[in-house]
């Protein structure tokens, strides 16, 4: 049987990608027979001179979102070379925790990071990557104003979202690289996660109605191991993110922060469940609370952005800094 | 610069009150500027507030009126459902440097013509002192 | 910007299938075309890719106009039409009873509203006019996403179930039967009648209340199309407008009414002793009596609280034969459950007055001579206690000073922060009957404001000062109590500012009105709401004040907010024709747009049931199920549902989105 | 310089770790280094992305910075929150923490030890590129390749019971855990804890036999290529012995002696950070000893982190099995050890160290206890956290307002703090390597495997990763106009 080309290449990553390939275990011994791997910088010694040798790549997998404009480069090079692309893992699909970075200027980034830090010794306020050298060799990538989604530059096949993807995905992905041995090539989109919310997977008992009487922290006080965290005034993002993650957080009793990015019908993940959590709260009650006390409860969730968008900012409809204030 | 500036508002109007509001401002042939363009909905309500954010994204201000508070919406809580979101929302758009401001709430009868066209105005230059809404490129 | 999750918005966007669209703009005679160039809109709408047929006219609602609209979905085989003319909320009827009326789908016809919305209000023709034109383009994305929709329709039960047995529950269950339809009536109490049996002359024209009741109840008890349960309670509703299935528990009278001859010879031979509810404990009745002579039904009943019968070894005297001839005595009568089916109901459980021990102030729950409002229309009722003439109970002496209290724990925060609105007018009732029965009586009446508000009752109220002398002093009494047989008041006088004390031989309390015990209860069993008081909430106060929030179920009475008869009748007549509304028709038809759920998408989270407001969603084996006959269509749901599984018909987040592009030229 | 041409040589990127990295070399005319700088590529500002954010929320958040050691910013995080919120965690708690952060140790170093630095040792630095990878491992030493493939899932799926999730882990709130241990864990656990010991044990043997009684390796570990002499950071327990999960940061000199022991709260006191604008990672120093450039020896403030550098500072390990192979270690390397290869050795000893203290742990009776939360305390508004990362010593800075929102946050992680001795590594054994700028292939994956050994984590470093490019040498000239290109492959 035909050994199918692969090659891996990276944007902004943190390794987890890397690290949950390898957490296949034996099955990446299945993937290194069925695939002769062109390029992937943490696993093996092939170089992007052999990519760029390579006129086609069977399968391209690429971690991380786009940060810098060298990511941007090297991921369109693995599109134009891959019959099948993959966004694996959720920066790469939704732009991840990076894309936090995306309410704030990249100046202001590089000004906080390497001259306000308390530690940071930087008398003459040099900012990395806007400095010019003689050796043109020494110039550093500039960064881009906004982290981006892969899909904001090329056309994606598969889409394999987590953080990072759960051993299962991984799995399943492998099987797709063996049956392209076979020629069976996956549909176009293919979403290697449930079509339907985590809420769908949940055991925790679901309550009657869903009313939030007043918002919780998970640090403020018990929270009950088989009851909704909605239920208990506790942002849990499952009901608007996609299934097949194992649950893995909520058996943890912790709640879902919406790694796995939105339900297919959704397309903006926070603000639609900043839509539906407004909803909840003190429904049916709203006439006797009042106005001025339904502002007093919902301030307290003092970072909707964090908590709607920690995962999938860089992909929502309002994805970057606005100039009408100051940046804090 | 923003003498010659136009604002662009699109507003949602709940065609008990925010709408028929409107249509009372024409009936009593009022003068407000031509920057907002509605979109007629059932109840405020019904806006989701993905709805909101791709409309300030193509525009410079998002106007929603509805039925007063408490008593008067047509499906007895939709104003406050509408009332909840856009108090959360707003707390999420300054985190991202867009000035609340610019997503305006308003209970507007079916009797409040004026109120609708001195809102229309009174938006117009709030929106103008602010410019256009740009983001980072 | 591109987005991961693949949305039918994204596929639909900019392509119109084989959508064949016709715009007609209306000049309006001037009102259009004064400020926007109608012919340029024509030009421009007729470029969009969606659009095969474009014109413009003087006058599209006159008769030509309409045939153009027709002619042309005929020739040019439209599939959706927009009309660009005044406000929907005038001619969107018109509009399209015309399309419907060349073979369109109703649904596929909307208007935009270039005229309240723009011709009027703006000056700038330039302006206008291009605004007009992107106000069309946002109505056409909408129409050729519009689904061809017809009404929702079901059968229902042409049966009423009225719930309350007072003068509301009367006059709404006759009016229904009248009309032809089967009504069933439910009491709890042994008879129908309610508070008003117990009155003695009604205001302003003081006729006498049993008069006019005792008709309408013998009326009940022989209408054809009327079943009367009394005794009665519904302990569950199932089911939805024209489809309540209802449940109701019947408790034994232990007297059979069919043979019961009113002999009165059971009493008599009764050893049990209790304070009669209908004289307010005024006076005695017997464990088995009957509520009053004109009771309906026209029976004796059991009290088996009281009754020692219920263990006939201890007695069993009544049932004797030679007491009870016809042998209508029946100790083994059991509690039966009734079920039936209806279509409508209506709530007229009316009012209770305040529990005095809750103003322990005023005294009346320790001084003999401090009496309720209610006790002392039974003291001035001929079939009363008293025989009509008012003694105090204490020393059943006339008084010869008395004092009534307005507003004793109404509109009073510690208490009822309401006006209970008929007391003004009660008290000065009771002050003129007293002065004509006693007519050398001092009469106080200590007041806040006086609210007389009604028919004639201002002239009334005046004629209780003038004729008949009664002394109206503004102040807030602030303590009662009685000492040696003398009732004593202490108030301050607002209006003189000064504090005073009044010496009386008895004071009457016009306590709050109070929703009937129970109603939270059978509200929630009904998905009805209720107030911060307790009253029924009304779906809306001036659109559908004889409305709940659940179609299908109407108020009458004091049930909703406190209320005279004139008010109570009134109310209960407007109820019954709201029923009659919906029983006359042979199946109830509904708005189509209304929500609908994806079952693969829904995830079961809860979220939407909190938010709709009629309790038309419910979970069907984990699933979110909506039910179209409740549905109104407001959308909460829509926007509140995470998992973008229910949409509104005709109304969807994509045709939404796709109007939004449109509005600011994008599309 | 001027006029004259300066050549460089650009390794871009570095393969077989986890970082966006390039390497410049300069020669001078007779092509002899001049000089050399390793560059990190990506930045992704977790300090600033973390303002703003509930303070509670940032050990979902800051272990995000690494998915190698993500616990160890997970870790640091909830240290610096238990202080921030004032809030002591239960005994219990504690300890899971302590637990699970062990078999994370482990789990890390197995990545590094045999997927990145393995195929140099056991295939030899002048293997075909194409086979020197953990595939080419896995036809020549099959056996112990799959071993050491079941017992990193083995210790992932450990993290995974006891934190639900083994990468990226929800388990830690400020002031405990998010759940306790039950007692069929507990038994699962173990079984698993015993098979990691003997798997680190056999490692350690393998390791010797091939690698220190192997002639061809004798002199890449003795002798001068590889070593530097700098001060060490690590962090002891009372006994001056190493712990991972908690105690005082201990500094030695490079003769071995103590210059500072403090306690983490205070290290704004004794660290600094430098900035180069070539590169988007820092430079760490000892404040008290000053900044004086890319050198080593006792006058310069340059320090290394990592695992020789712990067993450099502590006196000894505080489990037998561990303490055996330590012993054996400073005998034949002597102390402190400046051999930077033997990193790798020190490794598969804190393997033995990690395993052995997680089946102590497992034995306590506490370790079931149901109380791994507390949630009272009264709020600082400000906490430091400190835990030895598989690479070294991370600390975690955070402030919050009233709400407990973060207002500022600072991160020391220690591929920063071994940023300069990685610099000195390469520009002196490529100095020693290169010559007349004659650069065959096996040499550029030599001055690859100088900072290979710190197994450097620029996800941490800069909060990224590396993107891969071919290693290949370019000398140009100063405008860049390309001359000669010597290529791998």
């Amino acid at each position: 049987m035909r050994k199918i080309k692969l090659a891996v290449d990276y944007g902004s990553i943190c390794g987890g990608c890397d690290v949950a390939f390898i957490d296949a275990g034996e099955k990446l011994i299945e993937l290194a027979n069925a695939a002769e791997i062109v390029f992937w910088p943490a696993v093996v010694d092939g170089k992007e001179e052999d990519l760029r040798k390579t006129r086609e790549i069977d399968i391209g997998i690429f971690f991380g979102a786009i940060r810098t404009e060298r990511h941007k480069e090297a991921l369109e090079q693995l599109r134009e070379k891959s019959r099948i692309l993959v966004a694996f893992g959720t920066c790469a699909c939704y732009g991840g925790i990076p894309g936090l970075a995306n309410s704030v200027e990249s100046r202001v980034l590089l000004k906080k990071g390497y001259v306000a830090t308390k530690s940071t010794d930087n008398p003459d306020g040099k900012l990395p990557g806007f400095e010019e050298f003689k050796e043109a060799a020494l110039r550093l990538p500039r960064l881009r104003s906004l982290v981006s989604p892969i899909c904001d530059f090329v056309d994606v096949d598969i889409w394999v979202p987590g953080c990072p993807p759960p051993v299962e995905s991984v799995n399943k992905l492998i099987d797709v690289v063996k049956d392209l041995q076979e020629d069976q090539v996956p549909p176009k989109g293919l979403f290697i996660a449930e079509g339907r919310s985590l809420c769908d997977f949940c055991e925790r008992e679901k309550p009657e109605v869903l009313r939030i009487k007043r918002f919780r922290r998970v640090h403020e006080g018990e929270i009950k191991r088989d009851e909704c965290f909605l239920k208990q005034g506790i942002i849990c993002l499952g009901p608007v993110t996609r299934g097949g993650c194992g649950a893995r957080c909520i058996d943890a009793n912790m709640p879902c922060r919406g790694c796995f990015g939105p339900v297919p019908n959704v397309e903006d993940q926070g603000t639609r469940f900043l839509s539906a959590v407004a909803s909840a709260l003190m429904a049916e009650e709203e006439r006797e609370v009042g106005e001025e006390e339904l502002r007093k409860l919902i301030d307290e969730l003092p970072d909707p952005l964090g908590l709607f968008y920690m995962y999938s900012l860089a992909a929502s409809i309002i994805n970057r800094r606005y100039l009408d204030l100051e940046g804090d | 610069m923003s003498e010659e500036f136009e604002p662009k508002i699109i507003a949602f109007l709940c065609r008990w009150c925010g709408y028929a509001g409107a249509d009372m401002a024409g009936t009593s042939r009022l003068k407000y500027p031509p920057t907002i363009t509605p979109i007629r909905v059932p109840c405020t309500g019904r806006i989701d507030m993905e709805h909101v954010l791709r409309a300030l994204k193509i525009s410079d201000g998002v106007l929603i009126a509805g039925c007063h508070t408490p008593g008067d919406c047509h499906y007895v809580r939709g104003n406050f459902q509408c009332f909840k979101r856009v108090t959360l929302l707003k707390k999420f758009l300054k985190q991202m440097g867009i000035n609340p401001a610019r997503v305006r709430l308003e209970w507007i009868s079916a009797t409040e013509g004026r109120k609708f066209a001195r809102v229309i105005k009174e938006f117009t230059e709030e929106l103008k002192e602010l410019g256009p809404l740009r983001g980072v490129e | 910007m591109e987005n991961p999750a693949p949305r039918p918005y994204s596929d639909a966007k900019g392509r119109y299938g084989k959508e064949r669209i016709g715009v007609f703009v209306c000049h309006c005679g001037r009102n259009i075309a004064a400020t926007v160039d109608v012919k340029k809109v024509v030009e421009e709408i007729s470029k969009h890719p969606a659009v095969v047929h474009a014109e413009d006219y003087d006058y599209m609602c006159s008769k030509p106009g309409q045939e153009l609209i027709e002619r042309a979905i005929e020739e040019k085989g439209l599939t959706g039409v927009v009309v660009a003319a005044c406000s929907p909320s005038i001619h969107e009827t018109t509009f399209r009873e015309v399309v419907e009326h060349a073979g369109l789908n109703p649904y596929r016809c909307e208007m935009a509203n270039i005229r309240e919305q723009c011709s009027w209000v703006h000056e700038e023709r330039d302006k206008a006019t291009e605004k007009a034109t992107r106000l069309i383009k946002s109505v056409i994305e909408k129409v050729v996403r519009n689904e061809e929709l017809e009404p929702v329709k079901v059968g229902l039960h042409k049966k009423a179930l009225v719930i309350g047995g007072g003068i509301a529950g009367i006059r709404a269950a006759l009016d229904i039967a009248n009309a032809g339809f089967q009504v069933i009536l439910v009491e709890r109490k042994p008879t129908i009648g309610g508070h008003m049996a117990q009155l003695a002359e009604t205001f302003p024209t003081l006729d006498c209340a049993q008069c006019i009741l005792t008709p309408l109840m013998s009326e009940v008890a022989n209408h054809p199309n009327i079943k009367l349960l009394t005794l009665s309670e519904v302990i569950d509703v199932e089911g939805y407008v024209g489809n309540f299935h209802v449940r109701i528990k019947k408790n034994p009278r232990y007297v059979d009414p069919d043979k019961c001859n009113l002999c009165d010879n059971c009493t008599e031979v009764c050893p049990v002793v209790v304070p009669s509810e209908f004289d307010e404990g005024l006076s005695l009745r017997k464990a088995i009596y009957i509520p009053f002579p004109q009771a309906v039904p026209s029976s004796y009943v059991i009290d088996p609280d009281a009754c020692l019968g219920m263990n006939p070894i201890i007695c069993g005297k009544c049932a004797e034969p030679d007491v009870c001839g016809p042998g209508a005595i029946n100790f083994y009568d059991q509690p039966e459950i009734i079920e039936e089916d209806v279509g409508v109901i209506i709530v007229a459980t009316g009012y209770e007055i305040y529990d005095p021990k809750k103003i322990s102030e005023y005294g009346a729950d320790k001084y003999p001579d401090i009496i309720t409002s209610l006790q002392f229309e039974r003291l001035l009722s001929p079939n009363g206690p008293t025989g009509g003439i008012p003694k105090r109970p204490s020393d059943e002496k006339i008084p010869k000073r008395i004092a009534f209290i307005h507003c004793a724990g109404s509109r009073d925060e510690k208490h009822r922060p309401y006006c209970s609105h008929i007391c003004c007018t009660y008290c000065s009732k009771h002050g003129l009957l007293f002065k004509e029965l006693v007519p050398d009586a001092e009469v106080y009446s200590f007041y806040i404001d006086i609210r007389a508000v009604g028919k004639n009752y201002e002239d009334f109220v005046k004629r209780a000062q003038e004729e008949a002398g009664i002394q109206f002093i503004r102040g807030k009494v602030s303590k009662i109590y009685e000492e040696d047989g003398k009732v004593k008041i202490f108030a301050v006088d607002t209006l003189l500012n000064r504090r005073i004390e009044v010496e009386v031989d008895m004071a009457v309390l016009a306590l709050p009105i109070v929703p009937a015990q129970g109603i939270a209860d059978l509200a929630s069993k009904m998905r009805i709401q209720i107030d911060n008081y307790g009253f029924l909430q009304e779906r809306h106060p001036k659109l559908h004040p004889v409305e709940s929030a659940t179609p299908g179920i109407f108020f009458a009475g004091a049930a909703q907010s406190p209320k005279d008869i004139q008010d109570t009748v009134a109310q209960a007549s407007a109820a019954a024709s709201k029923a009659l509304e919906i029983l006359t028709q042979d199946e109830i038809s509904h708005t189509p747009t209304v929500a609908s759920v994806d079952r693969d998408l829904c995830s079961g989270c809860r979220l939407c049931l909190s938010v709709c407001p009629y309790g038309a969603i419910r979970i069907v084996d984990g699933k979110a199920e909506v039910n179209e006959i409740i549905c109104e269509g407001c959308g909460a749901c829509v926007s509140t549902c995470p998992s973008g599984a229910i949409s509104l018909r005709n109304f969807t987040d994509e045709q939404l989105d796709a109007m939004i592009e449109a509005v600011v030229g994008g599309i | 310089m001027g006029e004259k041409e300066r050549k460089i040589i650009t390794i871009e990127p570095v393969t077989r770790l986890e970082g966006e990295a390039k390497i410049n070399i300069i020669l001078d005319e007779e092509g002899n280094v001049k000089d050399a700088y390793f560059q990190v590529m990506d930045y992704r500002a977790f300090e600033v992305l973390s303002v703003g954010r509930q303070a509670e929320e940032m050990p979902r958040i800051a272990n995000r910075i690494c998915g190698v050691c993500s616990w160890a910013h997970h870790m640091a995080a909830v240290k610096a929150l238990d202080q921030l919120f004032g809030r002591d965690p239960p005994p219990t708690a504690k300890k899971l923490r302590e637990l699970s952060y062990c078999a994370h140790t482990i789990h890390s170093h197995i990545i590094h030890f045999f997927l990145f630095a393995s195929p140099d040792l056991f295939l030899s630095p002048d293997a075909e590129p194409s086979v020197r990878n953990f595939i080419g491992l896995l036809q020549r030493h099959p056996e112990l390749t799959k071993r050491a493939l079941k017992w990193h899932t083995e210790s992932e799926r450990v993290q995974e019971i006891i934190g639900g999730k083994a990468v990226h882990p929800p388990f830690a709130i400020p002031g405990g855990v998010s759940k306790p241990l039950t007692e069929e864990e507990r038994v699962k656990v173990i079984e698993k804890a015993k098979g990691l010991l003997d798997f680190s044990l056999d490692s350690l043997s393998f390791f010797k036999k091939n690698i220190i009684e192997n002639e061809k390796y004798r002199d890449l570990f003795f002798g001068d290529l590889y070593r530097l002499e700098t001060y060490y950071m690590g962090l002891v327990d009372p006994n001056n012995q190493i712990n991972f999960y908690d105690g005082k940061i201990r500094v030695i000199d490079p003769e071995g002696h103590e210059t500072f022991k403090f306690d983490c709260s205070d290290y704004l006191d004794y660290i600094a950070e430098r900035v180069e604008p070539w590169t988007y990672t820092k430079f760490p120093y000892l404040k008290k000893i000053g900044w004086k450039g890319l050198v080593d020896g006792k006058g310069s403030g340059v320090y290394r982190v990592n695992s020789l550098p712990r067993l450099n500072v502590s006196k000894g390990m505080p489990t037998p099995k561990a303490q055996e192979a330590y012993e054996d270690f400073m005998d034949t390397l002597g102390r402190p050890a400046h051999a930077t290869l033997a990193f790798h050795w020190a490794r598969l000893i804190e393997m033995i160290y990690c395993s052995e203290r997680m089946l102590e742990l497992l034995e306590d009776p506490e370790i079931t206890s149901k109380d791994v939360m507390n949630y009272t305390g009264d709020y600082k508004g400000e906490g430091m956290g400190v835990v030895e990362a598989p690479r070294g010593t991370l600390i975690h800075h955070y402030e919050a307002d009233e709400n407990g929102i973060i207002t500022n946050s600072n991160l020391i992680v220690p591929t920063t703090m071994n940023n300069a001795a990685i610099c000195m590594e390469i520009r002196n054994s490529a100095r020693k390597l290169i010559r007349g700028g004659n650069v065959p292939e096996g040499v550029l994956n030599r001055v690859e495997m100088a900072f290979r050994a710190y197994d450097p984590c620029l996800s941490c470093s800069t909060h990224a990763l590396p993107g891969e490019m071919p290693l290949e040498v370019v000398i140009m000239s100063e405008d860049g106009r390309v001359l000669r290109r010597l290529r791998r492959g």
